[in-house]
């Protein structure tokens, strides 16, 4: 309906945030720039305004400091939404978050839980260069006790935003940059979609199938998504039906989902933006052939990003990044096509 | 600020109980280690780091805490969950991994966690801090009393956690004490080696909060400054940094045969041990007498025995259980 | 300690050249990003992190160095990079993603790295702390002569890096500097709201080193302090911390609202622009006639211009190329 | 031959560090408690004592601070040999790893390049809990810009850390703690052989077939090579020809090793140590199935460590770790060999 209430990431982020700390006093926010700015990237947009710099508070830039400090709050019965700016940054501050917010509920025998969402951009394209461009995707995700959800539009990033503020468990909320909706970094219209007004969760751990098709499976995760969705566009017109499978979260991975579509289709190509090997890419083709390999009509492919840090030029940037042309080159070859000249 | 009577029987009282404590580990730890010392054997396998020697900075902080204040500890947890409340038997039976362990023996000595006081480890240097600025950040933010204690090392105060925390705490008001045990070592490293000044207390000016070098590991002293510290807290006036000379008796871990340390300095140490250093102070000061003494060791032993006792007895976990208690 | 005739012409000369190379930088990262601001279009992509007004930092630090000393620089590299001497040619050409650009394009404007002059960066905050220490150490094992200089922000001084990096460099006498670029600002948080302490300088203490504040974004102040620092690291005797007052006259990058500057706050700032400053005094106190300052100005803007339209004329990297140099 | 010099992997480390040393003053080592105690897991000792405790250094804990270090040294010409006493670790200290060592070399075009070799301790199986016990391989090989190896033996590990010293990039060296030959660690034998006196390379990213084999293929590295040739041993008695491949490094990845083994096998069993998901095991099934689809006769397996923290409790972490036992039981089910009750 095109009368819709529609909204970008960013608001719907900070709509659900806005909605649960109304109902919930244990819900507070923390991270760079997050008070008078609303977030670099708009995520926290009037909530110092609503709720008040102790309850939406600057941090110094002090990671380490501040995300383990949100372990301990968490620990102690708050509900922290804590925001770290860029995901590339995780270095100077995951032990906070591997080693404390992700294990302390299992080292404690579930005495302790620790409810909390780290809130992060992920993602390149926009020529910000090898320590701002990342998503890292595969590194948070495999490691043990922490959830990683990270929506495609602006529906689930709603959902998964209420789901992942009442969790009783830590969260990993990946937001890609290029979804946000924020001009200034380029505007994925297909991220800006109806978001119902009251809160609604969407579930953590089910994929979903953003478009049926019955030659091939397309694997992705928030900007891949979209990828995938325009190279399925562009299949079905060359008469090649495309599934695109937006998996939503990567800890609980649906992998049910995964498999079903593939065992309808025989093919499966991954889109990932993060690193090619170890990574998501790896583990979804594995995870296919561990259960399914009967099914498989073709080798499975990857479209990831290439074993190299992230250039700043965007002509070497956009050759490294996964695309519908590359998407659509592979589904062809999957499907013994014709590759046009 | 001087401890009621009752208050120094009872630092007397966890004194002697952590040290039984340690005593009975190392004798145990020891337990299918000889005559080859494999740390995966024996009822109690891993690392193991013990507090003989420290027992007053525990004792002179804990005994301002309610079950309801934080402590965070470190890898050298036990005289402090001791003197915090802890749950002798779970605790012991964390540590032998037993099912009837505070998590079910999943997360052994180095990660003591008790919700029941509050209680929580990491056995990664100085990242207990950040969550105890953040369970002082919680009572803030709720208008609950409490405060919390981050006890750390020497060494630790060279870690960038260190900084960020002490900067957030004061930046933020929080109601939170740094405790920096300084047993002069980490691991084999002195701590001239390892530390640009030679007291930590002194770093507080980086984060304009008082700071206070206590030195002589004299259980007394500590009672005195941390309860000071304690109220400042309590009253909303924001973190101290505390820097405690102490003792480490025992090798870095089980196992340390301690090469690293010049002639003669352990006989030193023992020479200071606090703990009769203390008992001849109740007598000699306070009123105890020997017998009163005799019998709050009684006491303390008897406990300690008790909870390795049940430790000893208690099943092991199911180990498929090790899949369980990932997520609440 | 006061400049020579020479070096203040020098250091004139480098703060009007880095300011029209932000200026010139300024305009070209705007076209194509009107009438929509996007980062990723036009010229000059991505991030962009001007350093106008904080010329004084620089030229008053870099004046004592060679190009066999080592800078360290942030996010906000470029009046650094400029008074360290990195090939301006090929700086620009990196700003603008092209093939002659000290890396090809793949670094960009936050990854300044230039090895004939000793000149990298770190994008992320306080991590250029630690190869500063690392290349001091260096040539202290080496027994070469050298310094490291790490620039950081007054925001970067509540990271981890800082704290642990600067108790390395005490213990370990390191001829290193760490100049804070004080210009109250951590993007959109003030210093106050992020830092316990006023001053940076008095952290220090916490590593026993000498520490200073310079007011006033004074170049000439700058030179004096730091020229010290920098001989008394020369002559082994170990690092300093030295923070500075300057001015960020523009927001933390393009496109920032800056609306959580207080009223009036820019225009404050703009009256005290260390540049015009400058060239009164080196006029009124120094003897410099206005024509030779003009003489000065046009040089560097000329070579300046010159370095851009180089940029310009330069072509793109082969896209493929992005897949190189991952290794050595 | 019996009377050959046989060394543990910790004096094969030590000797070889100490003969680069000898020639190269350029190279220094750095870390925790690595000079008078000569590491504590024992891959320095004697170096301080040769060499002195200026190029022998034990540094403050500190991590961030002395590997930062280590990378500006080497950029200035010096060949750090640092420690990271165990990988566990990495999480207050992974910006100046994955950002800086891993990074410098691609921001500056080669201009500087970054030669060191960050040394740790991976591994468990001696109850030392979630925080001491992790390999964490896939954290390090998933990330562009570090080699990564990890040795199986005493002569892999002397030729792994000469040509680790000697490589103009980062290497991120894993030792596993049960290989070391360190008594109180317990003591792998088979880590325990010949090893030359005189220096030699091994060249990183290069794999080993550790045990030649028709009928499955187990790939593995450092600790599960040896669980893969134990398996192998008593799958040789029930008629099952196993070939055994041990890694060496993960980074570079020899696949072509990989995939020869497994077109000439048919059948895949990864063992890793390491987190089950979006790590290493992924990675080299997707490997194989990529290229190889149509050899395979049966799905690939793994045998890695579940999606926990690792707990104390012994009977919980043996319960999870990777064992012979777990690899001749996915073995047999592969080769469609009836699995005795
Ligand atoms: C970040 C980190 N680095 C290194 C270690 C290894 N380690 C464990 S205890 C220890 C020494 C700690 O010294 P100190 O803080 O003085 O505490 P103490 O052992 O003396 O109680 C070290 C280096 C660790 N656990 N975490
Ligand atoms: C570890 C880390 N955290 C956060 C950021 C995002 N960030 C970039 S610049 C900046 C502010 C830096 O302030 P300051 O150090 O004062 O430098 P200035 O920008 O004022 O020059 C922040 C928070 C980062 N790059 N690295
Ligand atoms: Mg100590
Ligand atoms: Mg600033």
């Amino acid at each position: 309906m095109d009368n819709e209430r529609k909204l970008t990431i960013a608001r719907a982020m900070a709509e659900a945030t806005a909605q649960e700390m109304r109902i919930d006093p244990r819900v507070f926010v923390m991270g760079e720039d997050i008070a008078d700015l609303g977030g670099v990237f708009g995520n926290t947009r009037g909530l110092a305004e609503e709720f008040g710099k102790e309850r939406v508070r600057d941090t110094p830039i002090s990671e380490t400091g501040f995300i383990g400090a949100a372990v301990g709050a968490a620990q102690d019965g708050m509900r922290p939404v804590v925001e770290l700016m860029f995901v590339d940054f995780f270095g100077v501050c995951f032990d906070a978050i591997y080693n404390l917010m992700a294990k302390n509920t299992y080292f404690s025998g579930g005495k302790f839980n620790v409810p909390m969402v780290l809130m992060t951009s992920t993602g390149g394209g926009y020529s910000d260069a090898g320590q701002h461009s990342q998503c890292l995707y595969g590194s948070f995700a495999h490691l043990p006790g922490m959830k990683v959800v990270s929506p495609s539009n602006a529906y689930d990033a709603k959902g998964l935003m209420t789901a992942a503020i009442r969790d009783p468990n830590p969260v990993i909320y990946m937001y890609h940059k290029g979804l946000q909706g924020m001009g200034w970094l380029g505007t994925e219209k297909g991220a800006i979609v109806h978001v119902p007004e009251e809160p609604y969760e969407v579930e953590i751990g089910k994929a979903r199938i953003a478009r049926e098709g019955r030659d091939v499976t397309i694997v992705s995760i928030a900007q891949g998504v979209h990828h995938g969705l325009k190279a399925a566009r562009i299949l079905q017109d060359q008469g090649i039906s495309a599934e695109v499978v937006d998996l939503r979260s990567l800890v609980p991975l649906d992998r049910d989902t995964i498999r079903a579509s593939v065992a309808k289709t025989g093919r499966l190509i991954v889109v990932d933006e993060d690193y090619h090997s170890f990574g998501v890419s790896g583990e979804i083709i594995a995870t296919v052939t561990e259960t399914n390999l009967a099914d498989l009509k073709a080798p499975p492919r990857r479209i990831a990003y290439p074993d190299v840090p992230i250039p700043f030029a965007r002509v070497m940037e956009q050759y490294c990044l996964p695309n519908a042309d590359k998407i659509v080159a592979a589904a062809r070859e999957l499907c013994g096509a014709v590759i046009p000249a | 600020m001087t401890p009621s009577r009752n208050t120094l029987g009872w630092m007397y009282e966890k004194m002697v109980a952590s040290r039984h404590f340690e005593e009975l580990i190392e004798k145990i730890y020891m337990e299918g280690k000889t005559p080859v010392f494999n740390m995966a054997n024996g009822p109690i396998p891993g690392e193991m780091h013990l507090s003989n020697g420290q027992e007053p900075v525990a004792v002179g902080v804990c005994a301002h805490l309610t079950p309801d204040d934080i402590v965070t500890a470190t890898h050298r947890p036990h005289h402090q969950a001791i003197a915090k409340g802890v749950d002798l038997k779970k605790m012991a039976a964390e540590i032998f991994g037993k099912a009837t362990g505070l998590s079910g023996g999943r997360g052994g000595h180095m990660h003591i966690f008790d919700a029941e006081v509050n209680f929580a480890c990491s056995g990664i240097i100085a990242q207990g801090m950040g969550p105890a600025a953040g369970a002082a950040l919680s009572r803030k933010l709720q208008g609950k009393p409490g405060v919390a204690v981050s006890f750390i090392g020497e060494g630790a105060a060279n870690q960038g956690a260190f900084h960020e925390t002490l900067n957030l705490a004061a930046v933020w008001k929080l109601p939170m004490i740094v405790v920096v045990e300084d047993n002069a070592w980490g691991i084999s490293v002195a701590k001239e080696a390892s530390t640009a000044i030679q007291c930590n207390a002194d770093r507080a000016a980086a984060y304009g909060i008082p700071g206070h070098y206590i030195p002589g590991n004299d259980p007394l002293k500590i009672y005195e400054v941390a309860g000071e510290a304690i109220a400042r807290a309590r009253r909303g006036e924001g973190p101290t940094l505390i820097e405690v000379e102490t003792y480490r008796l025992a090798g870095h871990f089980m196992g340390d045969a301690e090469g690293y340390r010049p002639d003669g300095e352990k006989d030193a140490l023992f020479a200071k041990d606090p703990i009769p250093n203390l008992r001849r102070l109740l007598v000699s000061d306070h009123g105890f007498t020997e017998a009163e003494l005799d019998e709050i060791e009684d006491k303390a032993r008897a406990e300690i025995e008790e909870a390795i006792a049940f430790a000893r007895q208690s099943p092991d976990p199911k180990p498929e259980d090790a899949l369980t208690a990932v997520f609440a």
